[in-house]
């Protein structure tokens, strides 16, 4: 069997999600009802038995820190191999790399060290169930240097006009790779590589004064090398933004999309919390919602997702929102397309309704 | 050479045959309550929030479920450098070596464990019982007492009394008698079967046990009496919480709808003092548009699409529409089809129940139902079950 | 639902009483062997070295130590959340259970633990011996073969091929016969007792032995003969690399020794195939200014002030000024007194040699001396020992 | 039993181990063959019972993360409490601290939300033996504000400059902190504090401006509070140069300084590594030297320290010498008064010789 390792680079990712990112990446950010983004880029990582996963994190990683630990909850926690979040703690004066080629040239040891032959490169916005051994099985049916991933989506949405677009020869070939904004054929941030054919593309590009390894040492020399497009079918969301949050969010209330995400074959792992079972009393009324554990709930909720320990007081009432851990919803308070962050609290009686369009999102541990 | 003030040893080798086929396969302390959590997270989780870090579990019947959910105890922050969790099983030893005959041999063939330790006080619990108690208090207790044992006793109705190991005590706490479900009670405070002894006197009398050829080799029948005929200091310590034996059918399924109580006595969410569980990985639970849940605890990992009343779910279970459950508790990963109805029952883990099913009696009074691993329905049943 | 393709099950039940008192408290697997190691950490980190993360390790006789040991499996990179190391005790069922009454009935106990991994293959392994071997290769080979059961070979010289269980193989590499110890052999193909089966046709034999009033429930004596007699495909899979049984005082000696020769055919630093083990928590070892240490293994905590001669030394141990230590394995934390002489020895843990003792012979033929726990002195002996 | 947390404060240890401290921070240090700097600190909490430490890191702390991951090693893996690194993650435009307060500010959760009623903070730089219980108990018993560890030094030495020291009374109240070079009561930059003034200390030190909580909150206020000073009886060592870590580490070549600072009841703990035993071959001849795990001894070696791994070739000669790990020394190479950092080597035939003041030191994976 090709032995796999991961590299997951969040160095060009930004920080579009507002309050959600103010003080945590957007890997960090929390997601379907008891995970973080990043959870399901690992858990394919581990699905895929990649063994041996490195982050290349730039800003505002401590909660992804605290989240991943030593990678335990990814059955990564390893004497060879495992899972490294790798900050960028860089001392070295003679260090010319710019970019995110400083994290692969500090951590280059990373990359020369692992036993595996092929490195899967992939960031945290792409959420999607996704085996990367049948990526590395039309790579290398393909015979070309680079295999990228992309999605054909089926209606372009706000979200797609950030990332990148490819155009596909009948061969699965990319001719180009673009912005063209009617272009349905979205790359996901994530591509297949041979571990030495990397290492050279890194020390290329520094000697070159390049600051972007995709950018400049893959879409920059298009004609010259052969990428191949590895088509996923299944369930996809891009959520670079509070609105594609929100929206992919609440796509999960729908089983089908549920379902493809979370499937028995391929897990998703996540840290796991002491929480008691969620409690639903007799006056609650609770339709069409995702519910953690450790919640209690009195009032009325619909079309919602309820994080870990959230509390709804009676005479409460919930609707298409999304409420973090540990929040508490006072009695006969009224939310309405709200996003609220981690401990918040919202006081009896109070009322607050955003756009169905644009959630009304609280940073957390406000009380209001 | 370090050592430790107090070592548990926890009793789990017990078969509880009351609990009928829910243990055919697993020992007693790992049967599920809750919601979440088995037997043993119970004294488990009080070990670690009552600052006892070295546990001996005793195991004997059915243990490896028990085995690989103990691990080495990290679940119960347990996996200690020195100390921690370890599982005792029987074994041979080189002159012999055998299966445990008795509550007492089984700490006697595990002298050298605790040995390791070089404790000065022993604590005995027993995997069958679900409470939340500080055992620091009670060795504070014993100690300050300077007792050669302390026994954890609860005060239960009169009319209850004659069911259970009575202790009859003088003024100041000291255990005179002891009565084995006495016929005419001198004193409503039960043993719960909770025991700190001092090491050193423990282990003389289970050696002296050992060689007694008529002895059945048991804290309650044997050790207690022959210290208390020794004149040695016996006291009982009150526990005035939440205590409920689970080894039956009827007072498992008792315990499970406590949790439901306006005032429940067991609170599970207590942050000061959690109960520590293996926590499965599911997804978060989904309750559907045309799903009810009223007065209910429901795990990771469910899907409701039909009426959940005063019921306890565990992860993973799916309840189809038009199913109605009431006043039941659903164990592990059992699928309800559609338009099934659930009274007062008991589902093990994995059932499978089929569309239309009828299970249990909803009359107060009725026995409750328990469908076990096979597909059997204990007492009342019209059921229609595949596994 | 995921399966595995190979579980191992490694044997570790045996009690090695040729090894004398170095088992008196310990399980044969838990042997000390090579200044650092247990013998088990060979076989355990074969399989983390050939990808195969998922173990039943099978106990029985004083398995404290070795649970201990082994805990989670971290040490061994096999604390995995499906599958990793689990230690498998006899047990009590709700109908009977028992003791393993014999290698295969073990195994046959423990159909539940392994059909939980739904395994294609079943590895079998002892734990009884040095070697260092990629299973995934001799996998590889059963399964290209279309075997139902391959059996490890190794060449043995002809003139001590009758000591050995000896397989007669056909031009392919077929099994045709097996020879228990046979006074003539035909060939010098010895088994290693390790065995892979497809686990469909070892658990039909299984099953069927278990039947059988007269058998001794063993895997060379019932199991191999029985698949033979059926004429199943059994290959021998040839292993060529340094192996050593080390059931007795004198090859437990010898093996260490193999670590000291010019070319040991054993590499211990070898970071490709690294053989993991519970690491001890001591600081450097210190050697003194007064010493002379000449082709040794020292391990960490050592404290040496005397003359180490091609010896192996475990962790902590101390060595003071005077002393000579030749031809020897001093197993950890042994205290060793001034000017003692100790030649052709393995000392067992935590013995304390006093001042001015002599032990062992140093002609070359002179049996091995073992001193062990209690001061016991097997061979020869001229020492003064107190623990 | 009281509770104790514990706080190990790196933000004003300053990096003057020259070659030693290029790439990690003085706490990173290796140390006695098998050690970290801060393993010696780490130890001393976990032997006196504190189950919660946070490490406050500024810089070079990467190889810090790799050796303490959570904390397994100091059986500080917990789900209460366990180890925490702390790198300088910071993103709140309002926060207004400055220096080491930034540390205690941003992480103040650590110290509002541990349940322990009093707080050890330490540094890395100085090497002993000590439980703190016995110093709470001293604390206690005086009713002060703060207590402070020193060490009564018999000699003192160049790197006791950089140190404080303290003017004490009869009765054990520090008078004064300065830094007279005459003065032989060495602060050991450990103190212990009730959870709640600290608090109050960190918070009032911010709202004036302070940037360093000793110096502005404890030394600053010293007519006004009570510190109280334990005096640390066993042995000590203060590392902050090149020459008082070399003085220091041959220290432990002497019986009762080794057996002082490693003893059975107090264990010092650290990262352990697979490595085999050491193998001395028939021609090696050592002497009064402290050899880690892993070594292959082939030459001559006397009053050195061998961390993991060394290789000593035949002939080569090394004295009064420290090599970090998997260092090779080849045929005949002689080396005296020198500290070879990791993974270097040395050709054979090579003499590198310093002076016994001023050890010659070799940076990381040089090849001489």
């Amino acid at each position: 069997m090709d032995l796999i390792a991961g590299i997951i680079n969040l160095d060009h990712e930004q920080d579009l999600l507002e309050e959600l990112t103010y003080f945590r990446c957007g890997a960090a950010v929390p997601f379907a009802g008891r995970y973080r983004m990043i959870d399901f880029t690992i858990s394919n990582m581990t699905n895929s038995r990649i063994e041996s996963v490195a982050v290349f994190a730039r800003r505002k990683y401590r909660s992804l820190m605290d989240h991943m630990e030593q990678g335990k909850s990814w059955d990564l926690d390893r004497q060879r191999g495992g899972l490294f979040i790798l900050p960028p703690d860089w001392n070295d004066p003679t260090d010319l790399s710019r970019g995110d080629l400083q994290h692969f040239h500090n951590n280059i040891d990373f990359i020369r060290r692992t036993l595996a032959d092929y490195i899967v490169v992939s960031g945290s916005q792409n959420i999607c169930s996704i085996d990367y051994r049948d990526v590395l099985e039309s790579h290398k049916e393909s015979g070309a240097d680079v295999t990228v991933v992309y999605k054909k989506v089926e209606e372009l949405q706000p979200e797609h006009n950030l990332a990148h677009k490819l155009t596909i020869d009948d061969s699965g070939q990319v001719m180009a790779i673009h912005n063209d904004q009617q272009s349905k054929n979205v790359y996901m941030d994530m591509y297949i590589i041979e571990r030495d054919y990397l290492n050279y593309l890194v020390e290329n590009c520094i000697a070159h004064g390049c600051s972007h390894l995709f950018l400049d040492g893959i879409k920059g020399r298009l004609p010259d090398i052969h990428i191949n497009a590895y088509e996923h079918e299944g369930s996809h969301a891009l959520i670079n933004s509070v609105e594609s949050y929100y929206r992919n969010s609440r796509k999960l209330l729908n089983e089908s999309e549920h379902d493809e995400l979370f499937n028995e074959e391929s897990p998703v792992f996540t840290k796991v919390k002491n929480e008691a079972p969620s409690h639903y009393a007799f006056s609650s009324n609770i339709n069409n919602t995702l519910v953690a554990n450790g919640c209690t709930l009195e009032g009325h909720v619909e079309d919602s997702i309820l994080f870990r320990g959230v509390k709804v007081g009676k005479g409460a009432v919930i609707k298409n929102s999304i409420i973090m851990q540990r929040c508490e919803i006072e009695e006969n308070a009224v939310l309405e397309n709200v996003i609220l962050d981690k401990d918040c609290s919202i006081s009896s009686g109070r009322t607050l309704i955003g756009a169905p369009e644009k959630p009304f999102v609280v940073a957390k541990r406000k009380t209001m | 050479m370090k050592n430790k003030e107090c070592v548990a040893m926890l009793l789990a080798g017990g078969q509880g045959t009351r609990l009928k086929s829910l243990t055919k396969k697993i020992a007693k302390p790992a049967v599920y309550f809750g919601g979440k959590y088995r037997i043993i997270d119970f004294p488990l989780s009080n070990c670690t929030n009552s600052g006892i870090d070295t546990v001996g579990v005793l195991t004997q019947y059915e243990p490896l479920i028990l085995n690989n959910y103990i691990g080495i105890g990290s679940s119960w922050d347990l996996d200690r450098s020195f100390g921690g969790v370890s599982v005792l099983p029987p074994y041979m030893q080189a002159d012999g070596g055998g299966w445990y005959s008795g509550t007492a041999n089984a700490i006697y063939r595990n002298m050298e464990f605790l040995d390791q330790y070089n404790p000065e006080h022993v604590l005995i619990l027993s995997g069958d019982h679900i409470y939340k108690m500080d055992y620091n208090h009670m060795l504070e207790y014993h100690i300050a007492a300077e007792a050669d044992a302390t026994i954890s006793v609860l005060e239960v109705p009169w009319s209850e009394a004659s069911r259970f190991g009575i202790m009859n005590t003088n003024d100041e706490g000291r255990i005179t008698e002891f009565d084995e479900k006495p016929e005419f009670p001198l004193s409503n405070l039960a043993s719960m079967g909770v025991y700190i002894f001092k090491w050193d006197v423990l282990k003389r009398y289970l050696m002296e046990d050992e060689e007694k050829e008529d002895s059945s080799h048991d804290f309650g029948k044997d050790i207690i009496p022959a210290l208390l005929n020794d004149n040695k200091k016996l006291n009982a310590y009150t526990f005035d919480g939440y205590w409920k034996d689970v080894g039956t059918v009827d007072s498992l399924w008792e315990a499970n709808m406590d949790l439901l109580k306006e005032e429940p006595g067991l609170n599970l969410s207590d942050n000061k003092w959690r109960i520590y569980s293996k926590n499965p990985n599911q997804p978060a639970q989904y309750i559907a548009s045309s799903a009810t849940v009223r007065n209910a605890l429901i795990n990771e990992g469910c899907r409701i699409y039909g009426t959940v009343d005063t019921s306890v779910i565990f992860y993973g279970v799916q309840v189809a529409q038009g199913s109605v459950i009431k006043d039941s508790v659903i164990m592990p990963n059992v699928k309800i089809g559609k338009n099934v109805k659930i009274h007062r029952a008991i589902i093990s883990e994995g059932s499978v129940i089929e569309d239309n099913s009828v299970v249990g009696d909803s009359s107060p009074d009725s026995q409750i139902t328990l469908v076990a691993e096979e597909g059997s329905v204990m007492a009342s049943s019209y059921a229609t079950i595949i596994k």
